[in-house]
C-alpha cells in the first residue's frame, strides 16, 4: 500500500505541478480571476448593501444562498454526529469514580454498587481522568470566558466593518462553552448548556438564516432578497440588505455556536454524554 | 385496401389479462374456472367478429402509444395475423375444459397462479399475431416468454427447475443476443419498424449483412425450435399437458414460426429474398431441423417427448413453407399452423388422458391401451393422420399444398425432404397406433377393462380430433386466409 | 534554467498547495492508522483553501474592506483590493472540511468501539476472522 | 407563485427539515407528518416546475434578486426538471416505505434520521437545479454528508464502510472543487452558463483540460465509476435499508446528472467531444464497469450485495452512453438516470421489505419467498425485468438508446456489453426467482391445496403499496418514454449534438 501511493502520490503531483505553470503568477493582478467579477463585487459593496466589508457582502448577499448551505452544512455534522453516536446509557454504567471531598479518597463503584445520593456534599463524581490541581485552571478559565464571549458578540456584530462575522463569531461562543467544559467537566457543562438546548439552537439558527431568506420570498421577491425587507427595516433597500445580512449573521452565529457544542459533547463522550475530556 | 382504426385488436389481448385480478380473487375453484371461460369465449368472439372484415380485405388497426420518435406499439389484424388468432383462441377454451379435468384429477398444486399465466399466456400470443412492427412483437414475445416459464416450472422439484432453466436461457438468451441487436441495427439503418408486404430492409444492407440478419432473426426466435436451438422444448414437457398441448404445441411454437415468417415476409419482403436467394439458406436449414427431429422423435419413448421432437419437426414445414416464397408453399405454411395445431392439440390431449388415467408416460408401457382407451386411442389415430399429411384430415392439405409449392419453385430437393418425414412421421406414430389395439391379451399390459378419462377430459380430445376431419372437407375461413395472405405478402 | 527558477518562483503558490495535497493523499492511501488517514484528508482538503486563498492574492493590495466606507466621497477602485471571492468561496470549503472532519472522528469513534482498534489491518483481520466462523 | 416555485422546490424541504429536527426535541410524534408533508410539496413543486418547463421553456431564478454572474441563480430546464421530479418522488415513495423499518432501527433517533433524509433530499435537488458551479460543490457535500451518516448507522460492518465511503468521497469531491477552482482562475467566473460562454476561446487552454480531467475524475469517484467503485458494495450493503433505499438509487444517478450537466453546459460538446480525444477512452472505462460490475455481481451470495453491484454496472451504462457524444448515446444515458432510478428504487424497496421479514438478505435465506411473500416478489420481478430490459419496462427503452447510439457511434464493444449485462442480469435474477420458486423443493406427492391462504408472511401494507406504485411506474415509464424522449431530453440536448 505504501509503494502505491508513493506511487500515485508522485504521478499526481508532477502531473499537477507541471499543469500549474501555465497558471497566472502569484500576486497577478492582472488574471482573469481578479479581473472578470471581483471588481464588480469590490466597487459596488458600498452602494448596494452598505457594507464595507467585502467579504461579509459576498458571504451574506452576493452569495448568501451558498452560505446558508455552509451554514446547513455545519447543522448537518452535528446532526450527524447526534445520530451516529449518542447512545442513552443505562442508569448503571460500568463504574464510576467518587471523590471523599474532606479526605481526597477516590471510590470506583462497579457496575450495580450503591451510588452516593445525587446532591451530595462530601462526594463529587468525579471522571476517570481527573486531576485534583485545577484550581489555576478553572478560575482562569471562569475568568476569560466571560471576555470571550464578549469579543464573540463583537466579531458578530462587527462583521460588516472588520473581519468578522457569523462563523467566526459563533465559533469563538462555541469555544467558550468547550473551554468550560474542558476545564470544569461534560456534566457540569451539560447542566448549564444541554443537548436539547444546542440542538434546538442549532436548528434555530439556520432557521434564521433560511426564514429571513424565506420572509423575502412571502414578501413577493426572490429568496433572500433582503430589499425586499426595506420596509420592515423602514429603510432603503441598501440599508435592508445591510440589515439583512446582520440578521443572517447572527442565525449562523446561533448554529455554529450551538452545533460546535453539540459535535463536542458527542465525541468527547463517545455520545455518552457521561464522562467526557 | 381498406384501414379500419379500432380498439377490438387491443381489447381481445387484454381480455383475458383483465380476467387475471378476477382469477386471483375468486374464493372457489369453480368460480374461478368459470371467469377462464368466459374470458376464453369472449376472446374468441372479439377475434371472430374480425374475421368478415378481414375476408373482405380490410385491415384493422389500433395505435397505442408512441414509445419512441415515430415507433409506436402499434396493432394490426391482417389475414396472416387472424389466421393464427382464430387458431389459439378456441384452442384457449377447449384447453381450459380440458385443464379442468387434468388439474383436478390430478389434484395439482397452485391452481390459481397456474390460470393466471395462462391466461397472460394468451394475451401475449394473440398479442403477437396482431403485431404491426417488429417492437411491438418483440414486446409481446418476450412477455410470452415471462408467462410461460412458471407454467413450464409447474411441478417445482428439481426436474422442472432444471428444464426452467434451459428453457429460459434458449428463449430469453437468443432473443437478447440475436434479435434485439439483429432490430436495433436495423432501425438505426432503416428507420423504421412497420411490417409491410415487400419488407423495407431493400437497399440499406450488403448480401454479407443481410445473411447475417436473417440468421440472427431465424436463430433468435428460438421459440421456432429451429435445430440447433430447439432443446427447450423437449425440456419444456415436464409442464403439466394442457401447457405441453396449447402452449407448446400451438401458441409459444407457432409464435416463433409466426415470428419467423413475418420477418421474412414482412421486414425483409419476397423480392429481396429472392433477389438475393438468401431464402434458400433457410430453406436447407428448416430441411435439415426436419429431417433431424424426425429421426430423434423416433427413437423417443417417452411420449411427450416423441411428440415434441415431433412439433420440431412440423414447426420447420412452416417455415420451409414460407422460405420457399412461391404462393402455393407460404399458403402451404400458413394452413399449416392451423392444421398442425389442431392436430397436435389432439394428440398432447391424449398423451395427457393417458397420464391422468393411468400414469403411464412411455410409449414401450402403452401396449394394449388401446382397448382400454379406445376413444382417446381412436382420436389419437386422426390426430397422428393429420400430422403425418393423410386424409381424411386436415394435415393433408396443409401438405398438399406445400408440396405444390416446392413443385411451384422449381426446388425437387425441399420435396424430397417433405416426402422422407412424412414417411418418418408415419414410423414413428403408427407404431403407437398399431400396439395399443392390436396385441395379444399376453402382450396387453393392461386388463380388458375400458376406464376413459373423465369426461372434462374426453369431451376436448374428441373436439379437437373432429375438428381436424372437418377441417380436411371444410378448410375454409383457413384456407381463404392463407390464400390471402400469400397474396398479399408474395403478389403472386 | 533561469527560466525555471523564475517560473518557481513566481508560482511557488501552487507548487505549496501540491506537496501539501500530495501529502495528505498519501497519507489516505497509505496510513494505516484511521485517525491517520482522517488527519491526511483535513491536510487534502486544506491544501485546496490554501491554492484557491492564494489566486485572490495581489501584490501590496489591501485587504477586502472598503477604507472609510462610509461617508467617503472618494471612488473605490477595484485594484487597490485583492480579490473577495476566494475568501468567500473558501469560507464554505473551510466550514465543509470541519464538518466533514466531524462526521469522519464520529466514524471512527463507531468504529473503535466496535473493533477496539484503530488500526486498518487489525480491523480487517477481524472482519476475516468473524467472516469465517 | 409560480415563478417562486424553483425556490419553494428546495427551500420547503431545508425549512422542513429544521423543524423535524427542532421538533423531534418537543414531541417525536410530529416528525413523521412534517417531514412527509414537507416531501410532498416538494414533488409538487418540481412537478409544477417541470410543466412550466413543458409548457415555457427553461426557468431561471435569481438567488438574492442578483443575476448570474454576479449571484447564484437556479436553472431548471429541459434536463433538470425530469430528474427532479425523479428524486423528490423517489425520496417520498422511500419514506413511506421504509416508515416501519426507521422506527424499528432507530429507536429514538427517528428524527434526527428524518431530518437528514430530507436534507440528503434537499441536497440532491440542489445538484440537479443549481447554475453555479461552486454552490454544487456545497450541495454535494450537503448530500455527502448526510449520506455518510445514514450508511454509517447500519449494521456491524456499516461503520468502517461508511468511514471509507467518507474518504473517497471526499477526494472526489475535493478533486471536483480543484476543477471549479481551475476553471475559475482560467475564466474568472462560477457560473456555469458564463463558463461556457468562454470555453471556444479556451479550446487549448491547458488549466481547462485540467480542469476537465479533474472535474471529470471527481465526479467518476463520486459516481462510483469502475475502478474507483471500491466503496460502493460496502456501503449500500451494510447500511439500513430504510437508507439505502434512497441513497442507492439517487446517489450515482445525481452524479451523473451532475456529469452530463458540467459537461454539456460547462466544458460544452464541442470541447469535450472534437477538442478532446478522450471520450473514445472513457467509453472504453464504461465498457470495463459495465462487465466488470456484471461479473462481480455473478459472484455475490447476498441480495443487496448483488443489487450494489449492479449499480457499478449502470453506471458503466451511463458514463459509456453519454461519451458516445452522439444524440442517440446521451438520450439514452438521460433516460437511464431516470428510469434507473425508478428500477434501483424498485429493487432496493423490495429488498428492504424482504430483509425486513427475514433479517437477512442472503439468498440461501430467500427459500419458497415466493409463496410467503407473493406481492413483495411480484414488485421485485417488476424490476428485475426492468433491470435484465425486457419491454414494455422502462429498463428496455433506454437500452435502446444506448444500444443505438453505441451502433452509430461504431463503438461495438459498447453494444456488446450492453447485451452482455443483460444476460448477466437474465442469469443473476432468475439464479433468485428459481431460489424463490422452487427450494425448498416440494414433494412430487404431496400436491397441497392450499389457495391462498398462504400470504400471511407479507410485508406491512406500507411497505408493499409504495413498491406495487414503482413497479407500476416502471411500466409507465416504459409506455410514455417517447413522449419524455420527445418532449423533454431532446430538448434537452444541445443542438451541435447529433
Amino acid at each position: 500500500m505504501k509503494i502505491t501511493g508513493l506511487v500515485t502520490v508522485i504521478i499526481c503531483g508532477a502531473l499537477l505541478i507541471f499543469y500549474a505553470m501555465d497558471f497566472p503568477d502569484f500576486g497577478d493582478g492582472t488574471s482573469p480571476a481578479s479581473t472578470y467579477l471581483s471588481p464588480y463585487f469590490i466597487e459596488h459593496t458600498i452602494e448596494d448593501a452598505n457594507v464595507p466589508n467585502i467579504v461579509t457582502t459576498v458571504l451574506a448577499d452576493y452569495r448568501g444562498y451558498d452560505t446558508m448551505y455552509e451554514t446547513t452544512v455545519v447543522f448537518t455534522a452535528g446532526l450527524a454526529c447526534f445520530f451516529l453516536l449518542r447512545r442513552k446509557e443505562s442508569q448503571n454504567p460500568p463504574a464510576r469514580f467518587y471523590r471523599h471531598t474532606p479526605t481526597g479518597i477516590t471510590l470506583r463503584i462497579e457496575e450495580g454498587g450503591k451510588l452516593p445520593a445525587e446532591g451530595s456534599k462530601v462526594f463529587m463524581r468525579i471522571d476517570s481522568l481527573w486531576a485534583p490541581d485545577s484550581l489555576i485552571i478553572k478560575n482562569t478559565c471562569r475568568l476569560v470566558i466571560a471576555f470571550i464571549q464578549l469579543f464573540a458578540l463583537y466579531v458578530v456584530a462587527h462583521g460588516h466593518h472588520s473581519p468578522g462575522g457569523g462563523f467566526q463569531g459563533g465559533v469563538l461562543l462555541g469555544s467558550s462553552i468547550i473551554l468550560f467544559a474542558i476545564s470544569n467537566d461534560l456534566r457540569r457543562s451539560i447542566k448549564r448548556f444541554n443537548e436539547k438546548t444546542s440542538a434546538i439552537l442549532g436548528a434555530l439558527g439556520v432557521l434564521l438564516y433560511a426564514g429571513t431568506g424565506f420572509l423575502c420570498l412571502l414578501l413577493g421577491a426572490h429568496f433572500l432578497n433582503y430589499k425586499a425587507l426595506a420596509p420592515i427595516f423602514r429603510s432603503t433597500a441598501a440599508m435592508a440588505r445591510s440589515h439583512g445580512i446582520l440578521c443572517v449573521e447572527i442565525g449562523v452565529a446561533f448554529a455554529v455556536m450551538a452545533v460546535m457544542i453539540w459535535i463536542y459533547y458527542n465525541l468527547s463522550s463517545a455520545g455518552k454524554h457521561d464522562e467526557g475530556l | 385496401m381498406d384501414i379500419i382504426y379500432s380498439a377490438k385488436p387491443l381489447i381481445a389481448i387484454l381480455v383475458s389479462l383483465f380476467v387475471i385480478p378476477i382469477l386471483i380473487s375468486s374464493r372457489s375453484d369453480n368460480t374461478r374456472e368459470a371467469w377462464t371461460f368466459v374470458a376464453a369465449i369472449l376472446k374468441f368472439i372479439i377475434i371472430a367478429s374480425m374475421a368478415p372484415l378481414v375476408l373482405k380485405g380490410a385491415q384493422i388497426q389500433f395505435t397505442l402509444f408512441e414509445v419512441m420518435p415515430h415507433l409506436a406499439i402499434k396493432l394490426k389484424v391482417d389475414s396472416f395475423g387472424l389466421l393464427f388468432a382464430l387458431v389459439s383462441s378456441p384452442l384457449w377454451i377447449i384447453t381450459s375444459v380440458y385443464s379442468i379435468g387434468y388439474m383436478r384429477t390430478l389434484k395439482e398444486h397452485s391452481q390459481t397462479r397456474y390460470y393466471c399465466y395462462f391466461a397472460m399466456s394468451l394475451s401475449a400470443t394473440i398479442g403477437v399475431a396482431f403485431s404491426a412492427n417488429l417492437l411491438t412483437l418483440y414486446l409481446f414475445y418476450e412477455m410470452l416468454s415471462f408467462a410461460t416459464y412458471p407454467l413450464v416450472t409447474h411441478h417445482q422439484d428439481q426436474e422442472a427447475r432444471s428444464s426452467g432453466r434451459k428453457y429460459l436461457l434458449y428463449i430469453l438468451g437468443s432473443s437478447i443476443a440475436f434479435v434485439l441487436p439483429a432490430m436495433l441495427f436495423i432501425y438505426i439503418k432503416t428507420g423504421t419498424f412497420e411490417f409491410v408486404p415487400q419488407g423495407f430492409m431493400a437497399g440499406h444492407f450488403t448480401h454479407g449483412t443481410l445473411l447475417v440478419l436473417l440468421l440472427m432473426f431465424v436463430f433468435g426466435f428460438a421459440k421456432a425450435g429451429i435445430m440447433p436451438f430447439h432443446s427447450w422444448l423437449p425440456a419444456a414437457m415436464v409442464a403439466p399437458t394442457p401447457v405441453s398441448a396449447l402452449l407448446h404445441a400451438v401458441a409459444v411454437v407457432k409464435v416463433g414460426v409466426f415470428c419467423v415468417a413475418r420477418v421474412i415476409t414482412g421486414v425483409f419482403g419476397t423480392k429481396l429474398l429472392l433477389s438475393t436467394d438468401l431464402n434458400t439458406v433457410v430453406c436447407y436449414i428448416a430441411s435439415f431441423t426436419i429431417i433431424a427431429a424426425s429421426l430423434i422423435a423416433l427413437s423417443q419413448d417417452g411420449l411427450k417427448r416423441r411428440l415434441a421432437f415431433s412439433t420440431i419437426g412440423q414447426l420447420s414445414y412452416i417455415v420451409l413453407g414460407v422460405a420457399l416464397l412461391s404462393p402455393l408453399a407460404v399458403t402451404g405454411g400458413i394452413l399449416h399452423i392451423a392444421m398442425h395445431a389442431f392436430g397436435k392439440i389432439t394428440l398432447f390431449f391424449c398423451a395427457g388422458a393417458i397420464f391422468a388415467a393411468s400414469g403411464i408416460k412411455n410409449i414401450s408401457d402403452m401396449v394394449g391401451i388401446g382397448k382400454r382407451m379406445p376413444i382417446t386411442m381412436t382420436c389419437f389415430l386422426i390426430g397422428s393422420l393429420s400430422v403425418i399429411g393423410l386424409p381424411p384430415c386436415g394435415g393433408f392439405i396443409s401438405k398438399w399444398y406445400l408440396v405444390l409449392g416446392t413443385l411451384e419453385a422449381g426446388k425437387m430437393f425441399f420435396l424430397f425432404v417433405l416426402l422422407v418425414s412424412s414417411l418418418l412421421n408415419a414410423a414413428y406414430f403408427l407404431p403407437i397406433v398399431y400396439r395399443a389395439f392390436f396385441c395379444t391379451d399376453e402382450e396387453s399390459m393392461f386388463e380388458n377393462t375400458v376406464n376413459e378419462v373423465p369426461t372434462w377430459c374426453l369431451v376436448p380430445l374428441c373436439i379437437t380430433a373432429s375438428i381436424s376431419v372437418i377441417l380436411f372437407f371444410f378448410p375454409q375461413p383457413f384456407l381463404k386466409l392463407a390464400h390471402m395472405t400469400a397474396q398479399t405478402l408474395i403478389g403472386g | 534554467m533561469e527560466n525555471l527558477i523564475h517560473m518557481i518562483g513566481a508560482k511557488f503558490n501552487y507548487i505549496a498547495y501540491i506537496i501539501l495535497m500530495m501529502i495528505g493523499l498519501y497519507a489516505l492511501i497509505a496510513k494505516n492508522n484511521l485517525v491517520k488517514k482522517i488527519i491526511g484528508m483535513s491536510i487534502f482538503q486544506t491544501s485546496i483553501i490554501l491554492f484557491y486563498v492564494s489566486t485572490a492574492y495581489k501584490t501590496g493590495k489591501a485587504i477586502p474592506i472598503v477604507e472609510h466606507g462610509h461617508g467617503a466621497h472618494s471612488v473605490i477602485h477595484a485594484t487597490d483590493y485583492i480579490n473577495p471571492l476566494p475568501h468567500v468561496l473558501m469560507l464554505t470549503a473551510i466550514v465543509v472540511s470541519v464538518a466533514t472532519l466531524g462526521v469522519a472522528l464520529a466514524l471512527a469513534i463507531k468504529v473503535y468501539r466496535q473493533y477496539g482498534t484503530l488500526e486498518e489491518d487489525d480491523i480487517n483481520s477481524q472482519i476475516r476472522i468473524q467472516a469465517g466462523k | 407563485m409560480v415563478q417562486q416555485l424553483p425556490a419553494l422546490l428546495i427551500i420547503v424541504p431545508l425549512l422542513t427539515a429544521l423543524v423535524v429536527a427542532m421538533a423531534s426535541w418537543i414531541s417525536p410524534r410530529l416528525c413523521l407528518p412534517l417531514t412527509f408533508s414537507g416531501l410532498a410539496l416538494s414533488l409538487a413543486a418540481s412537478i409544477g416546475v417541470l410543466m412550466e418547463v413543458i409548457a415555457h421553456g427553461p426557468v431561471t431564478y435569481t438567488m438574492g434578486g442578483w443575476n448570474a454572474p454576479m449571484g447564484i441563480v437556479y436553472v431548471i430546464d429541459y434536463l433538470s426538471s425530469p430528474i427532479l421530479v425523479v428524486i423528490t418522488s423517489v425520496a417520498i415513495l422511500n419514506l413511506i416505505s421504509a416508515r416501519k423499518s426507521v422506527e424499528e432501527s432507530f429507536p429514538g433517533k427517528t428524527g434526527a434520521f428524518y431530518s437528514l433524509y430530507i436534507l440528503f433530499t434537499t441536497g440532491m435537488i440542489g445538484i440537479v437545479a443549481t447554475g453555479d458551479a461552486f454552490n454544487l460543490y456545497v450541495l454535494l457535500e450537503i448530500a455527502a454528508l448526510t449520506g455518510y451518516s445514514l450508511i454509517g448507522l447500519g449494521n456491524d460492518r456499516a461503520p468502517l464502510a461508511s468511514l471509507n465511503y467518507l474518504f473517497i468521497g471526499t477526494i472526489g469531491a475535493s478533486f471536483y472543487l480543484l476543477g471549479v477552482g481551475y476553471l475559475y482562475i482560467a475564466t474568472g467566473t462560477l457560473n456555469m452558463a458564463d463558463l461556457a460562454r468562454f470555453m471556444p476561446q479556451m479550446a487549448d487552454n491547458s488549466m481547462v483540460l485540467f480542469a476537465f480531467i479533474i472535474c471529470m475524475t471527481g465526479l467518476f469517484i463520486k459516481m462510483a465509476l469502475f475502478p474507483m467503485h471500491g466503496w460502493l458494495p460496502n456501503a449500500y450493503s451494510f447500511s439500513s435499508t430504510a437508507a439505502t433505499g434512497v441513497i442507492a438509487p439517487l446517489t450515482t444517478k445525481v452524479m451523473i446528472y451532475a456529469m452530463i450537466r458540467v459537461g454539456l453546459y460547462v466544458f460544452t460538446p464541442a470541447y469535450i467531444f472534437n477538442t478532446l480525444h478522450m471520450s473514445k477512452a472513457i467509453v472504453w472505462v464504461a465498457i470495463a464497469a459495465i462487465v466488470m460490475g456484471s461479473l462481480l455481481a455473478l459472484a455475490q451470495k447476498s441480495l443487496l450485495k448483488m443489487l450494489t453491484y449492479i449499480i457499478v454496472a449502470e453506471v458503466g451504462y451511463m458514463v459509456g452512453g453519454f461519451f458516445l457524444g452522439n444524440r442517440m448515446g446521451i438520450t439514452g444515458a438521460t433516460l437511464h438516470i431516470i428510469n434507473d432510478a425508478a428500477m434501483t428504487l424498485c429493487l432496493f424497496m423490495a429488498a428492504g421489505a424482504i430483509s425486513y421479514k427475514l433479517k437477512d438478505d442472503s439468498f440461501a435465506s430467500m427459500k419458497g419467498l415466493f409463496r410467503k411473500m407473493p406481492v413483495t416478489m411480484i414488485g421485485f420481478g417488476a424490476g428485475a425485468l426492468a433491470v435484465i430490459g425486457i419491454p414494455p419496462t422502462c429498463g428496455f427503452f433506454s437500452k435502446w438508446y444506448l444500444i443505438t447510439g453505441g451502433m452509430e457511434a461504431g463503438q461495438y464493444g459498447f453494444v456488446a456489453a450492453l447485451l452482455f449485462s443483460s444476460l448477466v442480469n437474465a442469469v443473476l435474477f432468475f439464479r433468485i426467482f428459481e431460489i424463490a420458486h422452487f427450494e425448498p423443493f416440494a414433494d412430487p406427492h404431496d400436491h397441497h391445496h392450499h389457495g391462498h391462504s398462504e400470504t400471511v408472511n407479507e410485508a406491512p401494507l406500507s411497505m408493499v403499496v409504495p413498491l406495487l406504485v414503482v413497479a407500476a411506474a416502471l411500466i409507465v415509464l416504459g409506455i410514455y418514454s417517447g413522449d419524455i424522449v420527445t418532449k423533454i431530453i431532446q430538448s434537452a440536448i444541445p443542438a451541435g449534438i447529433v
